[in-house]
């Protein structure tokens, strides 16, 4: 278990800069989400993180070491590829005895350690499998039981629940985090699925264009959004953003709620007329589509319901709707950037 | 559909490839054991024996002749070349595929070049250089000098299997604590047999098949090989010993044939890897 | 914990530019000294008046023995022999590999045996396969004339009569086409392990779909196989065409050349002149004519094949 | 030349007396071979008597065509060594890879101390050692060279010995006695007109034709030149210049032209030095020129066969002068790459020593090898000797046509002295694709002639800017 520092990393493959300057500080033990859509810079951010790829400029530290030119082998770190990456020549004992053996571990403390990785993952049926004869969950606990085997410094985990079934994925996600709750090991963790970072991580780190937007808990990313691109980028539905007053405005879909009368229309809350257009089950609540007058051009608005509120609503009619002054957040129109300590 | 008609126009195409392929061959075998009266008389079908079938001419072959020395100096040689072809190739291949950069994945094409320039150009300046190595007359002449045609194939070859294996296996080796080299041995390695055992059959096949380089660089007869030797101790000016000749190209042939014949869809695989030798693997 | 697994000596095998390079440079270096090298000597040699019996380069005169090679009633001929004989070889290889591997794909019983068949001209070194078919084709004793006359089509008052003979080595045009058929025999085995390669890489999916759709055998082929197969074929012919052009044992060991130059190649125009005339320089004139014809086939089937590729990539 | 010839004649006649005096009643004891003896002194050569330790001698020759020879050779060689203390290597070679290997040797520096070359090794002269020394020891202790053979291994313009030729085989025509005798040719053609009457007569009758090649390759050659000087042309004149393009060339072209369209089947354009023989044998082929090797095959693989052939002297032309081109040369090459003395010196003494012993070549080649010194193998000329009863044929004189076979036989270069452009000619096949590209239409002979004539002059050219060509100043 060790700290990870990043400190000013950067990575250009010619013009085009992958990464652009990031500064992070993972605590001991931490579960660090890295969340992010595709092309954002993740990947290499993480790739740098294990040594695979060397940046262009900055330091990595880990447990207050620097490692930046040291090889991956050198890290002592683990990580759980995308697509497992098992060696399909050899066994699942074997593929998980691999880092021991690079290491020159001898057998007998080798084979204890692979049964203490086995029992942690439950895979002890499949010892004599080959990698071609595992289905994807399986695959993933013996990628996890050969990152978890040699005590790392560090887990990096790429996506790697991404090649699952849904289903199965859920609850991958769950043990995914007791296990790490369980070793206590410094944990970077790579995903284009905020479900997963929301879930799992400590903190998220969010990604764009080789910058990391916002770094924080899940709580604070989803309810104080640095700006546009994490607030559009966070949570299902994203936030929904008007313009107003030369701002944008922001707010949650399950703040945006009808009014209780329709007359009520205080300074605490933003009241907006919205024509509804379509509503949608989603189980435990209704999705709400509207459209709200704005200027020019209509703007379309969602709304999450309680079944019960969903029940008075019909589709093509207007009604007036309203959020809480105290859940909207104001950013920047031209910088994209919050806006703090605003009234009105 | 007529699954009858297609069946039949299958079983009428592969019977014709079989009869192209082999007639030559049959040809020889029935040739190899005719009498030299049966052989030489145009009136006889040439098909049957009509004298009884003799052993004296295979006999020759393995008593009167060096074809024992030719054999076991194309073996030698064979064997040498595939070793010294897979020393320099599949480091080559590797490094092109995945340490040299972006550059090095399409040098496909630089590989090509080097076919280009055919042996007939350059046996002669190639003896010199051979010669001042002092190698010329000796089945290390060729042992030398078979790899400049086996190694860009072979090479061409495996820098598309390299290309087609995920790189994410030899990372997972290098955080699971191997160099960039362990990662090669232990990893990639063990992984592109298929591809390896294409580049030993294709090898193997190119060496023993050169006639050029066999022919000028060495005229010692026990350093022959079967390609160059059968043809200079079986034809002799006046005459052509057709039945040994025969049987010295069957009895090469034959074995080999069966040997490639079991390997036929690990060769296949071998190619599979990649198309044009150039672009990367996404 | 850590600080002691970061101590892990960092070595050469870490480096990769330089673990690279190490690893490509003794091939590269072989490469120089055994290709590269003779190759310019070779040039050097063109260009100076060195006989076998006096090799040394000396005696520049120029690109003179390419002006007096040009001039040669011999080469017309011979480029027009290589061009025809490394073209035919290379459609017909190609076509035939293309069947084949039609054939081959498929799953039935004796597949291994008949997989052991049709190698076995690639299993056979060229020299003796050229003695092979000298034989076959023999002006007397071939037997492929027997056959001929067997079912009358050779012999006086037949169609390819009066002769009982077809001399086939002894023809300018049965000359070329046995040239041909030699190359075909030898290779075609080679083709289509190619092209069977890449024919069984096509997604299987691809052609349900046209079945789907209602395309016959040849509609598949020719909209479906053959457009995939596409690159691979040009690997094919790129190795074909490179091993036929090259090649003298065929017709040193056949035709000769002859009747007249009429079947003269380019490769063993340059080993006779050059090594059996003696006229060392004009020989390698000879032979460095074909590095231009080359040069510009493989780059043209490159082009194909990248176009062919990057154009199927797309979705 | 016919004075020469005579002296020769006359000089023979002398051996058999000579002979015939010196046997008795029971000649064939003395035809015998001399027991093997080696010399320490030949003319003004002298040689140590044993060799110190560590010499070595490596000689590459071709595969004889007849196998015995062969085992002779490499016997007597060894046995060669072991007098002389000297450790002797002999490999045998493709004849068609006896260029290649003297040219690779050469261009390498390096390979075997003597290379036998098959036909004259003119063109390599400048990668080869003066053999003067040995020529003129020979000479004084042998008797003189024919002409056939020195022809091939001096070059006068430069006074250079470049090989040591010490035998020759001649071509004779070979007929298939029981066709020639139908067509009204009981000792088989003695003319090209003859060839042409009685070549067309029995094709017509029996399908079986003339078999003298057009292919790319040495027996075409062969016959090529000789049809050429028999009809009074040449190739080169005597002093190495173009003499191709002749009236009389074009001539015997358009024999070659209508005896091909008559009398020939097309395989004589895809011929190798063996086919001729492989008609012929197996009766596919009325008359060819060829050296009699084939016969001695024959012999003993289809001995009615061999019964069934004739030998006759080259063709008349129409001027009746009669010119056949000797079949092989034995020539051997010493390199310039070879600087050791000792080892210069063994190969030396090897050569003279063969020649001494040269009644066992021409023996265990069963006839094939003439020497090139005719008083070395008296037994050959002997009456009642091994020309004129040679017990394996019927009838037993079959061979006497060869005895005189000096007299009607020329060479590459003739009249002159083979060159490196005779050679280059010869190597390159430019006259019987010649003859070929008239034969099939392609060129009226005419242009062929000219056109061929134009290539040998730019050959010719190359050698003369080099200096190897032209006459010596008298």
């Amino acid at each position: 278990m060790a700290t990870l520092e990043l400190r000013g990393i950067k990575k250009h493959y010619g013009s085009i800069h992958a990464v652009n300057g990031v500064d992070v500080v993972v605590a001991e033990g931490e579960f660090l989400a890295i969340l992010g859509p595709s092309g954002c810079g993740k990947t290499t951010l993480m790739r740098m993180i294990a040594g695979l790829e060397m940046p262009s400029e900055g330091e990595i530290l880990i447990g207050g070491e620097p490692v930046t030119h040291l090889p991956p082998r050198a890290r002592n770190i683990s990580m759980v590829f995308q697509s497992y990456a098992l060696y399909p020549n050899m066994t699942v004992t074997k593929n998980i005895a691999f880092p021991l053996k690079t290491r020159g571990m001898p057998q007998a403390e080798r084979d204890a350690k692979v049964a203490w990785a086995v029992g942690i993952m439950g895979i002890g049926h499949l010892l004599h499998r080959r990698p071609a004869r595992l289905s994807g969950g399986e695959k993933q606990k013996v990628a996890l039981a050969r990152a978890l085997v040699r005590n790392p410094a560090l887990f990096i985990f790429d996506e790697p629940l991404s090649s699952l079934d849904a289903q199965v994925r859920t609850m991958a996600r769950g043990e995914l985090r007791q296990l790490h709750d369980r070793t206590g090991v410094t944990t970077v963790y790579v995903t284009h699925d905020q479900l997963e970072a929301l879930g799992m991580g400590d903190r998220i780190a969010i990604m764009q264009h080789g910058r990391v937007h916002q770094l924080g808990t899940p709580q604070e990313l989803y309810d104080d959004p640095a700006d546009t691109f994490v607030a559009a980028f966070l949570g299902a539905p994203p936030m929904n953003m008007l313009e107003r007053d030369g701002r944008i405005v922001g707010f949650r879909a399950e703040y945006l709620l009808p009014s209780a009368s329709p007359a009520v229309a205080h300074d605490d809350a933003l009241s907006l007329h919205m024509h509804i257009s379509q509503l949608e089950f989603l189980g435990a609540e209704w999705l709400v589509y509207g459209e709200i007058e704005n200027g020019a051009a209509p703007q379309k608005l969602l709304a999450k319901v309680p079944p019960a509120v969903a029940a008075t609503l019909h589709v093509g009619e207007r009604r007036q709707f309203t959020v809480a002054r105290s859940r909207l957040r104001y950013f920047d129109p031209t910088t994209g950037l919050r806006v703090r300590d605003e009234r009105g | 559909m007529m699954p009858a008609l297609r069946r039949l126009g299958f079983l009428l195409g592969l019977l014709l490839f079989t009869l192209f392929a082999v007639f030559p061959i049959v040809w020889m075998v029935i040739t190899a054991f005719k009498q030299d009266a049966d052989l030489y008389d145009a009136a006889n079908n040439p098909f049957v024996y009509n004298l009884p079938p003799t052993l004296k001419h295979v006999i020759f072959l393995f008593t009167g002749t060096n074809y024992p020395v030719f054999l076991w100096n194309s073996l030698f040689i064979g064997i040498l070349v595939v070793i010294i072809t897979l020393l320099l190739a599949v480091p080559a291949a590797y490094s092109l595929s995945r340490l040299a950069g972006h550059w090095g994945e399409r040098s496909g094409i630089a590989i090509f070049l080097v076919y280009l320039i055919p042996p007939t150009l350059l046996f002669i300046p190639l003896y010199q250089i051979v010669t001042f190595l002092r190698a010329a007359n000796t089945v290390w002449a060729l042992v030398l000098v078979y790899p400049t045609i086996t190694v860009p194939f072979c090479t061409w070859l495996l820098l598309g299997f390299f290309k087609s294996l995920p790189r994410e296996l030899e990372e997972a080796a290098l955080i699971d604590g191997c160099s960039r080299w362990q990662a090669f041995v232990r990893v990639a390695l063990p992984l592109s047999l298929p591809g390896i055992a294409t580049c030993i059959v294709f090898a193997f096949a190119l060496s023993l098949s050169d006639y050029i380089y066999a022919t000028v660089f060495v005229s010692s007869t026990a350093s022959h090989t079967v390609s160059a030797g059968v043809p200079t101790e079986l034809i002799r000016g006046d005459i052509y010993y057709w039945q040994s000749l025969m049987a010295a190209a069957a009895i090469v042939t034959i074995p080999l044939a069966v040997a490639y014949g079991l390997l036929f869809d690990r060769l296949v695989k071998g190619f599979q890897s990649d198309s044009a030798g150039g672009e990367a693997t996404p | 914990m850590n600080g002691a697994e970061t101590t892990a000596r960092v070595g050469l095998g870490d480096r990769d530019r330089l673990l690279g390079w190490l690893m490509l440079a003794p091939s590269l270096l072989y490469i120089a000294a055994l290709v590269g090298l003779p190759f310019f000597l070779a040039i050097a040699l063109s260009m100076t008046s060195a006989t076998v019996g006096d090799p040394s380069i000396h005696g520049f005169v120029g690109l003179g023995n390419f002006v007096q090679v040009l001039h040669e009633s011999a080469f017309p001929l011979a480029l027009r022999n290589s061009v025809i004989v490394t073209l035919g070889t290379l459609i017909l290889t190609l076509v035939l590999a293309t069947a084949e591997s039609e054939l081959l794909v498929r799953d039935f019983r004796g597949k291994r045996l008949l997989q052991i068949l049709l190698i076995l001209p690639w299993a056979m070194p060229v020299s003796l396969a050229a003695i092979d078919w000298l034989w076959l084709l023999d002006s007397e004793f071939s037997p492929v004339d027997w056959l001929l006359r067997h079912i009358h089509l050779l012999g006086p008052g037949s169609p390819l009569g009066p002769a009982n003979h077809l001399y086939y080595y002894g023809k300018e045009w049965l000359g070329l086409g046995a040239i041909v058929a030699i190359n075909v025999w030898r290779l075609l085995p080679f083709a289509t392990i190619i092209v069977l390669a890449g024919r069984t890489s096509i997604a299987r999916d691809i052609f349900e779909q046209a079945q789907v759709d209602g395309a016959g055998f040849f509609r598949t082929l020719f909209s479906i196989t053959l457009p995939a197969l596409l690159p691979i074929l040009m690997v094919a012919s790129m190795f074909t065409a490179l091993l036929v052009f090259g090649d003298m044992a065929v017709t040193a060991l056949t035709t000769r050349g002859g009747p007249g130059y009429a079947t003269q190649v380019l490769p063993y125009w340059a080993y006779l002149k050059g090594i059996d005339g003696g006229a060392l320089s004009e020989g390698a004139a000879v032979a460095l004519f074909m590095f231009p014809v080359l040069l510009a086939g493989a780059i043209l089937a490159l082009r194909m094949a990248y176009r062919a590729e990057s154009q199927g990539d797309r979705p | 030349m016919m004075k020469s010839a005579m002296k020769r004649y006359l000089f023979r006649g002398g051996i058999c007396v000579l002979a015939m005096l010196l046997t008795t009643a029971a000649a064939a004891a003395d035809l015998q071979p001399a027991p093997v003896h080696f010399s320490s002194k030949y003319g003004s050569m002298s040689f140590p008597a044993s060799f110190p330790a560590g010499t070595t001698l490596t000689i590459t020759q071709w595969s004889h065509f007849v196998p015995r020879y062969d085992k002779w050779f490499d016997q007597y060689a060894q046995e060669w060594g072991k007098h002389n203390n000297v450790k002797v290597t002999v490999q045998h070679i493709n004849l068609g890879d006896l260029v290649p290997t003297l040219a690779a040797s050469i261009a390498a520096g390096k390979g075997s101390t003597l290379i036998e070359t098959i036909s004259t090794p003119a063109s390599f002269i400048e990668g080869l050692q003066d053999l003067a020394d040995v020529n003129h020891a020979a000479e004084q202790a042998f008797g003189k060279q024919d002409a056939v053979c020195t022809s091939q291994s001096y070059l006068p313009l430069k006074k250079a010995w470049y090989g040591y030729c010490h035998g020759w085989v001649p071509d004779p025509g070979d007929y298939r006695i029981s066709l020639w005798k139908a067509a009204g040719y009981p000792n088989g053609p003695r003319s090209y007109a003859d060839l042409y009457a009685g070549g067309v007569k029995i094709f017509q009758k029996t399908g079986i034709p003339v078999g003298v090649g057009m292919s790319p390759e040495l027996d075409s050659e062969f016959y090529a030149r000789s049809l050429i000087w028999s009809y009074g042309g040449s190739v080169f004149d005597k002093c190495g210049n173009v003499a191709l393009d002749s009236p009389q060339v074009v001539k015997a072209v358009e024999f070659q032209t209508k005896l091909f369209k008559d009398a020939e089947t097309p395989e004589v354009f895809s011929w190798n030095p063996a086919s001729n023989n492989q008609a012929f044998v197996s009766g596919q082929a009325s008359y060819i020129q060829n050296s009699i090797s084939f016969y001695r095959t024959a012999q003993q693989a289809n001995a009615k066969n061999a019964a069934d052939t004739g030998f006759s002297p080259g063709l008349k032309g129409p001027g009746g002068e009669v010119h056949q081109t000797s079949h092989v040369w034995f020539i051997y090459v010493l390199p310039k790459y070879v600087t050791d003395h000792e080892q210069t010196l063994a190969a030396k003494k090897f050569l003279l020593d063969l020649t001494a012993n040269y009644s066992w070549a021409t023996r265990e080649s069963e006839l094939y090898n003439f020497p090139a010194f005719p008083k070395t193998v008296p037994q050959l000329w002997a009456h009642n000797g091994w020309l004129d009863h040679d017990a394996s044929s019927v009838p037993t004189d079959k061979l006497e046509v060869l005895r005189n076979a000096v007299e009607w036989t020329a060479w590459p270069g003739y009249p002159g002295f083979a060159n490196p452009a005779a050679s280059e000619v010869y190597n390159t096949h430019l006259l019987s694709t010649m003859m070929a590209q008239a034969a099939l239409g392609k060129k009226t002979p005419a242009q062929a002639v000219k056109d061929t004539a134009a290539q040998v002059a730019s050959i010719v050219a190359k050698w003369k800017a080099k200096g190897y060509i032209g006459c010596p100043a008298k």
